[in-house]
């Protein structure tokens, strides 16, 4: 595995022994895959509705969505545009079928049909193939995008851009290191170029795909360096394979500086990694995830914190974001529920659309400068421990803890990372591992991490990490004792 | 915290489930609780958990589900257990265990009939839950002597 | 009626009148009610809570809420503490007393009693008497505060004061000009001055009542110098009769840069005013209402119209915040909904409560500095029209529409101001009447409305400001055409 | 807007309702819409709007009232009418008509059992409402002639 593009017509005997995974797989042919995309209106294109809502200012608002049986699905896609006014779509698909474990996937279709309620927590779209995807696609009036977390997703992007759909979110690092426990990166990096391969061949052919890595992670008090960082190398190695349709994202960290800067920095920087890496053919757009950690019970304290998520991406000028809703903290939300999400989500957006708050100021620029540095000094590591190459580089890195996901479940993330909160809520690093920050950055965050402890009357320490990644569920930002 | 001996107990989340932050949180706890805590992690299988309990002669096993395929995931664990000649080991569930907002009551008596001894909303204290575990091991040590 | 202290023995026959307006003023006995007062915990304190907020840099929350019977109203106000978490507590009162006719609140009281659900919008306190209010006083833990919207409120202040109220909302201009349709400001503020220079005789007693004129006024639209300007004569005037702890306030506007601006302005204007007015032995402090003007049917979108609401209160640093309800547009909600507008309050509250976002940079210095000239133009009228005498001046000021309401129902306004929103969002003056602006402030208005007239593709008019006052109840914030 | 005669209409706030921005929407709109507004703002007692309707020879009452206390404030409105011989005049009513959030249904049942013949949510259509107002006044014409 390496960072170079994958040559198509080698790839063609891979393509097969994937599409030969599942039985639905037969089903996949790309000619006539094309000739259906292009005859789809232009309305379902998500590449497009990313264009014009940079264009024209918009924020448009996505949904997570996805329930074991066509029919339901289809409902309640349907009710998240009408009823919940959903500018896209999602369709998150279910955990089986996210570790290609299409057997249980397809028993949890059966138990839902059985129990008449969903026993899965997703849409298993490789169990009902092409053509029951499509039948969703053609349902709906909106763009569809693949909603996942799946190391290796071949066999479910092969299917689902077959179906129509325009969208697919995820990335070598970003659905493997926060989804799974023993996926070695060489394989999902790997899995991914073909991905991205793929959909660069529809690029080929006319038809545009977008793609998003999945910038939250954990979700989990995540250091927007550590987001940034992985979110532009999944960029280059996507571009690398021919995407042109880019979606980076960033998980609301819940400090309003940091968010503003953290948004603006990653703009700015994956633009330059981009230009200097000599793409120039493509579309950068960002996604702003609501909170994406513990959220409170009480339904109230949830409806504030999506709230303050719509209001952060709508200032940060995002083109999309990504709606949590009331039950975040209990299930899978029912459609009402979920259009509350997005109906909540749409007030703030539809208040703030207009206004503008400056981010031209001292605190600003010092955040948004610090993430960028911080991200420079991440991605050199990357870079030299790859010798240039950046999926080798990855591998390495995650090795040696040069990238270090807080709280990941995986056995190839070293796991030495742990975040905390300053005294104003910005996320810091209080145990650094072997994350290779300058020497001045490792001061700062010390010093911001000693203001607290002095405010706190408590020394700097674990049970500070555990009380921030509880905080918001218990209505606070900052785990402060009693 | 709890004072007693550091009776073993094995945790892990069941199934294809990748939800790690609660696990490492119940791990320190646990620990910090005066627990000898064999962690098996995420995406941990049925019969996984029961091979780390034998090996490790463990008292109880703590099974988190949080991402809503508990349901399928944790039925027939009892069963396979007793198969396998734990016999007495205490099951533990807690998390979002099904798909979708449900009443906890409803939750608790579909895993209680499924052979959980006790069922955890996420939202548990978990001294309390500490507390119950030692009381719960020390009855069934009691009970076999 | 002029603008001078009233001389507390003078006062004593029409204190004797005013007490015999209804059966339960007899049971009203000073020097009982200071010792009553001297034996209450020091927690019931509304002066104190107000002072230690702003020591404390805390936001109190406190809810709006007031039913027919006693018991009825204890177990509301219970609910609103222990399920709500409300820190300061209300007590509104019924629409018929705050028109002084206390005989159709009897009538109300047993027709709820009858038909088993509340039929008066509010706590009937002058029915219920001192014994009755004291009761309610004796059962909750917390400061009470009574909230209504009275232009005479001699007796009702008798009453609720000997029972132990700590505060008490309301003003001459405040609850006249939006609440009462034909009482001359004369009478509402010469009656409003007995209620303070009331206040200031238990000042005098060494018994602390927290006095707070009602800055949103008809909460829709009110451009914030009308607002500010009010608020700081009402101050003074309030001062003049002795009254110590004052806390003045503004009705969430919708623009962030706007409410912040104006908040900033009214908190040091105020001061600069009182202390030329030769007051220095006073406790200034600020309360910020969410949205006042027409809410979202939708809850979920309440809800966010909520937060938003609590995060500007948060960021601007008020020590007070009343908090609106998902029921708003609705009807008077349960102590649920209540309780859920304080807890989606409270989640924004303590999420932002240690972060600051900079006030120091070049739009929010235009608008604070735009805001006190306008209050500087509208003051210095006043002053020129009562000859140096404020109260006087208030009068003749309305008679001239030198100070004009939007959209107020009493025929002492003019009523030819009318407020528009600017391409921001921001609250302008699209119709100016008689308010002596500058020219530079009128230019600057002028030229803002047209920038919106230019976005819209339409002349500035009449039809805009019907859109902006539905905007934010369906879901914007400005009335743009769709 | 609704083209036709400009019948003469009594607008009002009843009661110690002092909500005034909705009044003067009304106003501005049913003038706008064709009617001859007599409008008596805000806090207008049952004579009030009778004494008003009889000068100017109405076809129709609307009140409004959004404070709650509709349910006191408009009872008996319909009798004092006929008592006053006002017996053919359309009463309209609408705003937030009680205390609280009820169904809208019970409050439309109670209020028309009141004599009131068409009732309306603060969410009304306007553009429907002045339709229907309309068609009503016009029904009650050739009924009369
Ligand atoms: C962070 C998060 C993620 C992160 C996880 C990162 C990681 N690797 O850990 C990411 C983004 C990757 C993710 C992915 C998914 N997630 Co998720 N996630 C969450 C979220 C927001 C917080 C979880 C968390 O970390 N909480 C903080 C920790 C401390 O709390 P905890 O996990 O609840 O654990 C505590 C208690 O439950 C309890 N407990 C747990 N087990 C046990 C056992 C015993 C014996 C006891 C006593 C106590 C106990 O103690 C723990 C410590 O306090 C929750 C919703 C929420 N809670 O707000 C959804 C949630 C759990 N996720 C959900 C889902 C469905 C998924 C996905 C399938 C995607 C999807 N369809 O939306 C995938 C899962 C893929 C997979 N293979 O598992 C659903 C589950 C739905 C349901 N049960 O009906 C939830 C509830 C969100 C929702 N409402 O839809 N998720
Ligand atoms: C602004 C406001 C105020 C301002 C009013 C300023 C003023 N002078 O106008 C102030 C702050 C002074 C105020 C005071 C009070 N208010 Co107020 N107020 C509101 C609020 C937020 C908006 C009202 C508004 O202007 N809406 C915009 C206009 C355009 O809409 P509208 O008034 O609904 O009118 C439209 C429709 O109703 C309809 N309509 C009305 N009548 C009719 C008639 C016909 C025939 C038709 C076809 C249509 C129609 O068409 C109108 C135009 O579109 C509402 C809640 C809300 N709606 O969000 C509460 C609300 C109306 N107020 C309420 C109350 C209780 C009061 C107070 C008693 C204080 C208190 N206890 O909280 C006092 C009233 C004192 C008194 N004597 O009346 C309650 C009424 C509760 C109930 N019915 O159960 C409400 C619903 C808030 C609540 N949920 O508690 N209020």
């Amino acid at each position: 595995m390496s960072s170079t593009p994958l040559d198509w017509k080698e790839m063609q005997a891979e393509r097969e022994k994937v599409l030969q995974e599942w039985p639905t797989g037969k089903d996949v042919h790309l000619e006539e895959a094309i000739a259906y995309h292009r005859g789809l209106p232009a309305e379902k294109s998500f590449p497009l509705a990313m264009r014009k809502a940079q264009a024209g200012k918009l924020l448009l608002l996505q949904p997570r969505a996805g329930v074991p049986l066509i029919d339901e699905h289809i409902k309640l896609l349907k009710y998240l545009e009408t009823e919940g006014g959903a500018d896209v779509l999602p369709t998150t698909i279910d955990a089986y079928t996210r570790q290609n474990r299409y057997a249980e996937a397809a028993r949890g279709i059966e138990l839902s049909l059985a129990e008449r309620h969903a026993l899965l927590n997703g849409f298993p779209a490789v169990n009902h193939g092409v053509e029951g995807c499509r039948k969703v696609v053609e349902s709906v009036g909106r763009p569809l995008q693949v909603r996942h977390g799946t190391p290796d997703a071949r066999l479910l992007a092969e299917i689902t851009l077959a179906a129509g759909f325009t969208s697919f979110e995820g990335g070598g690092i970003s659905y493997n290191i926060p989804y799974a426990k023993d996926v070695p990166l060489e394989k999902s990096i790997r899995n991914w170029q073909y991905v991205d391969r793929l959909v660069g061949f529809y690029e080929e052919q006319g038809v545009a795909i977008n793609r998003e890595p999945f910038g939250p992670l954990t979700g989990t008090l995540v250091p927007p360096c550590i987001g940034n960082a992985i979110g532009i190398i999944e960029g280059l190695l996507a571009l690398e394979q021919g995407v042109k349709s880019l979606t980076l994202g960033y998980g609301q960290g819940g400090n309003l500086v940091q968010d503003l800067a953290a948004m603006h920095a990653l703009r700015a920087q994956a633009a330059e990694y981009f230009h200097e890496a000599g793409f120039a053919d493509f579309h950068l757009t960002l996604v702003f995830h609501q909170w994406m950690g513990g959220f409170p019970e009480d339904e109230a304290k949830a409806f504030s914190v999506i709230a303050l998520g719509a209001a952060v991406a709508a200032l940060a000028k995002a083109e999309k974001i990504i709606v949590k809703t009331p039950y975040e903290a209990m299930g899978i939300p029912t459609k009402e529920a979920n259009a509350q999400g997005l109906r909540a989500t749409r007030q703030i957006v539809t208040m703030l659309q207009d206004q503008a708050i400056t981010t031209d100021h001292e605190a600003m620029r010092r955040e948004s400068g610090l993430i960028r540095s911080e991200v420079k000094c991440l991605l050199d590591a990357v870079y030299r421990a790859g010798e240039g190459d950046w999926a080798r580089g990855v591998v390495r890195a995650f090795a040696d803890g040069l990238l270090d996901v807080p709280f990941a479940p995986s056995i190839y993330n070293r796991g030495k990372v742990l975040p905390m909160r300053d005294n104003e809520g910005f996320i810091r690093v209080f145990r650094k591992g072997a994350l290779p920050f300058s020497a001045e950055i490792q001061e700062y965050h010390r010093a911001r991490l000693e203001e607290r402890a002095r405010a706190e009357r408590r020394p700097v320490s674990f049970q500070m990490v555990t009380d921030d990644i509880y905080a918001i569920s218990k209505g606070r930002l900052i785990g402060r004792p009693r | 915290m709890t004072a007693g001996p550091p009776y073993t107990i094995v945790l892990g989340v069941i199934g294809a489930d990748c939800h790690s932050v609660g696990n490492k949180i119940l791990d320190a706890f646990f620990t910090d609780a005066g627990f000898r805590v064999v962690n098996l992690g995420v995406m941990v299988s049925r019969d996984e958990f029961i091979d780390a309990a034998i090996e490790s002669d463990a008292r109880a096993i703590l099974v988190s589900s949080l991402y809503g395929h508990g349901e399928i995931d944790c039925a027939g664990l009892r069963e396979r257990c007793i198969e396998r000649g734990l016999d007495s080991v205490l099951l533990y569930a807690g998390g979002n265990l099904v798909v979708g907002k449900r009443p906890f009551a409803e939750i608790e008596a579909k895993f209680k009939a499924m052979g959980f001894d006790r069922v955890f909303p996420p939202s548990v204290d978990l001294h309390a839950a500490a507390a119950l575990l030692r009381a719960d091991i020390e009855e069934a040590v009691h009970a076999r002597t």
